[in-house]
């Protein structure tokens, strides 16, 4: 049947490791450096986002351990200031942004589509020199002396006021942020033109579906970011008005322009963890996705309304009351794609055969700090409650629910899941979900507290407080340090697996997608002849007729 | 066994890729868009020379997304591309004009004036 | 019992005085919290449901039970049960926000009026009365307080969260926001926008006092001038009133009464006149010209403090008759001519009515 | 047999239907050509949409201004040069025009009409940055340039300036509102700078378009660089065909 046009590798009991794939296909530092294929190219990222996890990590560790005690005994305030606008920056714009499109998008988004490559591979490698052009200069300015804006550059502070290198970091989004527009680009290019025959659009697995919606946004609203960023720079060069009340600017306008990017991205950064987390869930409850078209309809739905919220974040600012109104009615309806989607995920265990390997922990644990990110996210959109909750620790932990909570953990969800397939060798089980449980525990414990401190009135960005809030910041760095612990495990373990790893096969998980049905790690040219889609994504049926014919080996 | 696929056959897809007859704009079309714009030129500034009151700007935009609009269609081909560059360009207009329009609905309403 | 001794000291001195719920007093706290808690239900029972249905099926369905997993397409039914509801509630917060929102900033109409300029990285307070005061706040129980706010370099935020109010304070415009303080005491004050080195320094206390304790308070802390008072002597010495004399020939309109107007400006537009009005025509004059004048009247950008400023307003609200101007004029020894504008030269030359 | 289903496409499968199929441009990861055409000008399109909203950020605050200080924005666009502003419009238009007929020499494969109007094109360009050199000159010795040696004499004294006819016919602007023309000036520069900076990268391609041409790279049926290259320089003159009304046509009907 159709099922030989797969090429596809014997299953795990019997797994050996292909003589030959993308990894051992050219050697030396240079075959990497100068490489076309998507799969090297998302291993790099990999590799360079990974570092400067560890950089924004290393900062939140001093965030909290300044935030012991009420006092800023650590460290003077300015320096505090540094730790969390570097925190923040490298946190967003180094790790968080890329994160899975970059990673997990890159390696899986032409082999989902059968495709050999991404449309551009030169793009896509000019992205991650792009990339590491920005995260290098983020480093100078760290290096300098660093930056004390805070990641949101509000002028006229950043303008006028502060004589850090912010030009150094503003040119150092500028240059990531077009990394991110090339592989925004990259992605819808190859999503439209680079599908297998069959590949319908609906037929596209949902990682797929929720790529292209973040994508999108990249491509449509990086470039105002960009924009936005280069005035800031010009004007504290130059030192004209057009973001100075002074000169008869409008210091509003720059927060019009920073957050209708900054607000999209928020979507850039939880779309891709979503596309994981359908993935993953079908996978391990061995069910088609509940609602398959709903659930691709609400990443789409997520990106348009995206567009239309991002003065949420300005509500106290000084904007007019009325149009607070209208983008506080979006905002709730911008939230209601994301509610159809956790229950699609819900259901979609029903009736299933459900097993709980790591990337599910993971899934499970981002369902529900999502919920919660997510909820209290509907608190800030309310305006009158925001007038409360803005600018103190309740924000706080809003965005690290969703995107620690959320895309974090999709993240580890969809690097254990498809490590097999990158790496031909499986983890090692009892270790990770030992630090699935141990980061989910540290970040409630880190967070939740944060929630009533925020309520409490403690503001962010304060380097001392007062001291009836220390008891709830103990906590939370306590909670802090279980969460570093949980996120240093995988480094070290997987590390180790790549040596000592067993040996995966093509389809450990006996998952549906085209990516599982060729060897683990896969050939540059990922497939050997060009696949035929002719079923469904998700269509675990098919999957048990295809292996009953299990045909060529490769490698 | 080739015929089971038929079905599944997506207009959009690889093997029949949505796409236009790669159509060639002869020169005279060519000439045509050139003096257009031209004139058009010419009518700008003309305008701006006549006093019409608030119809000034509105006149000079006018002429600018005239000749705009033929220069994506003709001189870029967007006229003979597919569904699917049309669609591309309006969404690009389409998400200029949410940034126009959403953030104007913040300066037109504040309580008075620039503040 | 296992607790050693100073653990327990430790740990009873720590929970001494923290909180784990913010103070409610003025009248906003509780709606404000009513909200929290309907929301925080929301989010309770959302979750609920969604961990519920998690647990019970992954119970339910775990491979040891269910070895062989059913194929369902989807159900429209449900689909739509769960994009109604949650937006249903969704809406309803919304709403409910709204009004609220609303409702801390639109200050009532008797509200007394306090001013308050922030920079970096201090507080100040002006009541009419001239008390000033740095980094604290002293308002009276039972009366609505409107703070006007200005910040004088960077955007700050005005926070006092027993009070569940914020607002930011913008550099170069007036923000308001109001309270009616309910429960005497002291509480915090905070800047929360993050605006340079010392933010987490630029905190404060607020004293809610009886309305006796108030009036006794105000009394002690007198400057011996009020804003107006200070007001009138700029007006004259900045040379305002060379031009608004409220003489019929005056070269500039008339100001007494003019706060609280509607003015017709010279393109035909009416304007309410109010404080930032104020502010903005003094700094950027030719930006709304009142019908009938023409745009001569120079720039004080630069010139003038925003402390000034407020004195200025303060002056120019207060001024009721032509008869308070003139005698302004009258007192103030005109020694003292109109400040050099920027490029002095060129406006008086282009002064030609 | 379909083969378009089964057999992988290789060149050789379709190597007698595209006679030009074995291309060396051809990149092994499209399955055909026309895939890999249509790829690259959907990809040249989005990358216009980022460009789009580029601009975009800077139209709105000039629309934002505009409306706020427009006696300033008047007076300083009756500052800019419209001879010159409509010469270049011509110029861009021309080059703009000339780039299109060299897509219409790659496509029917004239190699030395190709040649010719890429060298038009760019020599076209070239002009306008010429010119945009004199005008932004001039804007330096009238310190219009935006920052600590700018002045607003010219504008609260018109009447010192006869030389300048425009300017001398102009109403004098208020001090406070004098000011606000720096404003304009920082979008005037901003804009037409951005502007300018696409020309001047599209000018660096163009050299290395006409070297592969003249080595008849684009006259074998491999026409996609040069048309992608045409449509980034027909979006950058569609810029223009924007700036040139906003900036230099805002007030210019009171004829004195
Ligand atoms: C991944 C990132 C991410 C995501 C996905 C979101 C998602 C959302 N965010 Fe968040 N947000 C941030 C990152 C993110 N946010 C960041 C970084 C900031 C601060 C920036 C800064 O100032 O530094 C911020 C700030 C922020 C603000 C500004 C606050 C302020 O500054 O005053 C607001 C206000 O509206 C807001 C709202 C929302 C809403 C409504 C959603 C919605 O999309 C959430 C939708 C999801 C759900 C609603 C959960 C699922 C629903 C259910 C399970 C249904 C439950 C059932 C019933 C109710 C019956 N966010
Ligand atoms: C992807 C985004 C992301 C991620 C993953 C995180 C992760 C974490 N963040 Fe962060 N955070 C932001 C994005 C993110 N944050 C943003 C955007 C802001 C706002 C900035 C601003 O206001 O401008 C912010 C602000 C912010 C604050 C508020 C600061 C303030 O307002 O004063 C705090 C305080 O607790 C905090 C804590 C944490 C913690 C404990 C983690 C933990 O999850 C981190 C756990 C990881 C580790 C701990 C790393 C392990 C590595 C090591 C242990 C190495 C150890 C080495 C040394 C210590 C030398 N973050
Ligand atoms: C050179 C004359 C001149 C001086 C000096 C002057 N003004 Fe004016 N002012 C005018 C004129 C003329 C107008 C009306 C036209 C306009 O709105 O610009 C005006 C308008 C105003 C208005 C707007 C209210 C209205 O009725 O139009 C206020 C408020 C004001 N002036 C306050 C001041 C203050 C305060 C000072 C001193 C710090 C001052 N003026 C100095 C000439 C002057
Ligand atoms: Cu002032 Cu923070
Ligand atoms: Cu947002």
């Amino acid at each position: 049947m159709s099922a030989t046009s797969i090429v596809s590798l014997p299953d795990q009991s019997t797994a050996t490791m292909p003589k030959r794939h993308y990894i051992n296909n050219e050697h030396g530092l240079l075959s990497w450096l100068l490489t076309a294929d998507h799969k090297r190219i998302a291993i790099l990222y990999l590799i360079s986002i990974t570092f400067f996890f560890f950089i924004g990590g290393a900062f939140a560790g001093l965030i909290r351990l300044e935030l012991l005690t009420p006092q800023s005994d650590l460290v003077a305030a300015d320096t505090y200031n540094k730790f969390f606008t570097m925190h923040g920056i490298v946190m967003i714009f180094l790790f968080l942004v890329p994160s899975v499109p970059a990673t997990l998008g890159n390696f899986l988004i032409p082999i989902m589509l059968g495709a050999k490559d991404l449309a551009f591979p030169k793009i896509n490698l000019l992205s991650w020199y792009l990339y590491m052009i920005g995260g290098t200069l983020t480093l100078a300015a760290l290096v300098l002396g660093g930056v004390d804006t805070g990641w949101t550059f509000t002028t006229p502070l950043s303008t006028h006021y502060l004589n850090t290198h912010v030009v150094t970091a503003a040119t150092a989004i500028f240059v990531a942020g077009f990394s991110s527009i090339f592989t925004g680009l990259n992605f819808i290019v190859t999503i439209h033109r680079m599908r297998a025959p069959g590949m319908t659009w609906f037929r596209m697995p949902l990682f797929v579906w929720s790529h292209y919606a973040a994508s999108l946004l990249m491509v449509l609203g990086t470039p105002v970011l960009a924009i936005a960023i280069v005035l800031v720079a010009l004007e504290r060069l130059i030192g004209i008005g057009v973001f100075d009340p002074t000169k008869g600017g409008d210091p509003l306008l720059f927060q019009h322009l920073f957050w209708f990017y900054s607000h999209p991205a928020v979507y850039i950064m939880i779309l891709p963890g979503m596309g994981v987390i359908s993935e993953v869930i079908s996978t391990f409850s061995r069910k088609r996705v509940f609602g398959y078209s709903a659930v691709a309809f609400s990443s789409v739905a997520i990106a348009l309304f995206g567009f239309f919220v991002w003065e949420h974040h300005m509500f106290i600012m000084g904007v007019s009351n009325y149009s607070a109104l209208v983008f506080s009615l979006l905002t709730m309806l911008v939230a209601v794609p994301s509610a159809i989607k956790v229950f699609n995920w819900a259901f979609t265990l029903q009736k299933g055969s459900i097993t709980f390997e790591t990337p599910m922990l993971y899934a499970f644990a981002f369902i529900g700090l999502f919920t919660i990110g997510g909820l209290t996210g509907v608190f800030l959109g309310a305006l009158g409650m925001d007038i409360h909750l803005t600018e103190t620790y309740f924000i706080v932990a809003h965005f690290h629910y969703v995107m620690v909570g959320g895309m974090l953990m999709a993240f580890l969800a969809g690097i254990h899941f498809w490590w097999p397939k990158m790496t031909g060798r499986m983890y090692p089980e009892s270790l990770s979900k030992l630090s699935a449980v141990t980061s989910f525990i540290g970040f409630n414990l880190t967070f939740m507290p944060q929630f009533i401190l925020g309520y409490l009135g403690m503001p962010r960005r304060y380097a001392s407080y007062p001291a009836e809030f220390q008891v709830l910041n103990v906590l939370s760095t306590a909670g802090a340090t279980v969460l570093g612990v949980g996120f240093m495990l995988p480094l070290l373990y997987l590390g180790w697996s790549l040596k000592y790893g067993a040996i995966a096969g093509a389809n450990p998980w006996q998952a549906t997608g085209l990516e599982w049905q060729i060897q683990s790690p896969p050939l540059t040219e990922n497939f050997i002849e060009t696949p035929i889609m002719d079923h469904e994504a998700y269509d675990y049926e098919w999957l048990e007729n295809k292996t009953k014919h299990e045909v060529t080996t490769v490698g | 066994m080739s015929h089971a696929h038929t079905d599944a056959h997506d207009p959009s897809n690889v093997t029949n890729p949505e796409h236009a007859e790669h159509h060639i704009v002869t020169p005279l079309q060519y000439v045509y868009v050139f003096v257009t714009l031209l004139v058009g030129t010419g009518i700008t500034v003309g305008a701006a020379y006549v006093d019409m009151g608030v119809l000034n700007p509105i006149v000079a935009l006018a002429i600018a997304c005239f000749k705009a609009s033929i220069v994506i269609l003709f001189f870029m081909h967007a006229a003979y591309q597919s569904r699917l560059i049309k669609i591309t360009i309006a969404s690009g207009f389409f998400v200029f004009l949410v940034l126009i329009a959403m953030t104007m609905t913040d300066y037109l309403s504040r309580t008075w004036g620039l503040w | 019992m296992g607790i050693s001794p100073v653990l327990w000291q430790f740990l009873t001195k720590w929970m001494h005085g923290s909180a784990l719920f913010p103070a409610e007093a003025s009248t906003i706290s509780p709606w404000v919290d009513a909200l929290y808690f309907s929301l925080l239900l929301m989010t309770i029972f959302g979750l609920v449901v969604v961990g519920v249905l998690l647990t019970v099926f992954a119970i339910r369905y775990r491979r040891e039970k269910s070895p062989v997993a059913t194929q369902i397409e989807g159900s429209t039914l449900l689909e739509a049960t769960w994009t109604i509801i949650p937006l249903a509630v969704f809406l309803l917060m919304f709403v409910w926000g709204a009004l609220l929102y609303f409702r801390i900033y639109n200050p009532p109409t008797n509200a007394m009026n306090i001013y308050v300029v922030g920079k970096q990285w201090m507080w100040k307070a002006e009541h009419p009365g001239g008390q000033h005061e740095i980094n604290a706040l002293h308002v009276p129980t039972g009366q609505p307080v409107q703070l006007t706010m200005i910040s004088q370099d960077v955007f700050h935020s005005f926070s006092i969260p027993a009070f569940r109010v914020k607002r930011e304070v913008i550099p170069g415009r007036y923000t308001t926001v109001w309270f009616n303080a309910t429960t005497p005491g002291t509480y915090h004050l905070f800047c929360t926008q993050y605006c340079g080195t010392q933010h987490s320094g630029m905190i404060g206390e607020i004293t809610v006092l009886t309305p006796e304790d108030y009036k006794k308070w105000l009394h002690e802390s007198t400057s011996g001038m009020s804003l107006a008072q200070n007001g009138e002597r700029l007006f004259a010495s900045m040379g305002c009133n060379q031009c608004h004399s409220g003489n019929a020939a005056a070269r500039g309109p008339n100001l007494a009464g003019v706060y609280g107007s509607k003015l017709t400006l010279n393109d035909g537009s009416k304007v309410l006149v109010n404080d930032a009005y104020l502010r903005d025509a003094i700094l950027n004059p030719s930006q709304h010209v009142t019908a009938g004048f023409s745009p001569i009247m120079p720039t004080y950008q630069g010139q003038i403090s925003e402390d000034g400023l407020i004195d200025l307003v303060e002056y120019i609200k207060g001024l009721q008759t032509n008869y308070r101007v003139q005698q302004t004029l009258v007192t103030a020894s005109s020694d003292e001519a109109a400040p050099p504008t920027p490029a002095a030269g060129t406006t008086t030359e282009m002064v030609k009515p | 047999m379909d083969s378009a289903l089964t057999t992988p496409h290789t060149h050789e499968a379709h190597a007698h239907e595209h006679e030009h199929i074995s291309l060396p441009q051809h990149r092994h990861h499209f399955e055909t050509e026309e895939q890999q055409r249509e790829a690259g000008s959907f990809g040249m399109w989005l990358f216009l949409l980022t460009e789009i909203m580029f601009f975009g950020g800077m139209f709105f605050a000039y629309l934002l201004y505009r409306n706020w200080y427009y006696p300033a924005f008047a007076a300083a666009s009756n500052q800019l040069n419209v001879p010159m502003g409509a010469t270049n419009t011509v110029i861009l238009i021309s080059s703009g025009f000339f780039m299109a007929l060299g897509v219409w020499a790659s496509e029917v494969r004239k190699k030395k009409t190709l040649v010719i109007m890429l060298l038009l094109t760019t020599i076209f360009g070239c002009a306008f940055l010429g010119v945009k050199y004199f005008e932004y000159k001039e804007k330096y010795e009238l310190h219009h340039i935006p920052g600590n040696n700018f002045s607003i004499a010219m504008f609260v004294n018109p009447q010192n300036y006869p030389q300048y006819p425009d300017t001398y016919a102009e109403k004098p602007l208020a001090p406070d509102m004098a000011q606000k023309t720096q404003i304009f000036f920082f979008l005037y520069f901003a804009m037409t700078g951005m502007h300018a900076l696409h020309m001047i990268i599209g000018i660096g391609l163009l050299v290395w378009l006409i070297i592969r041409a003249q080595r008849g790279d684009f006259t074998n049926g491999y026409v996609a660089p040069i048309e992608n290259f045409g449509l980034y320089w027909h979006f950058v003159d569609i810029v223009w065909l924007f700036l040139f009304p906003l900036l230099y046509l805002i007030n210019r009907h009171p004829l004195h």
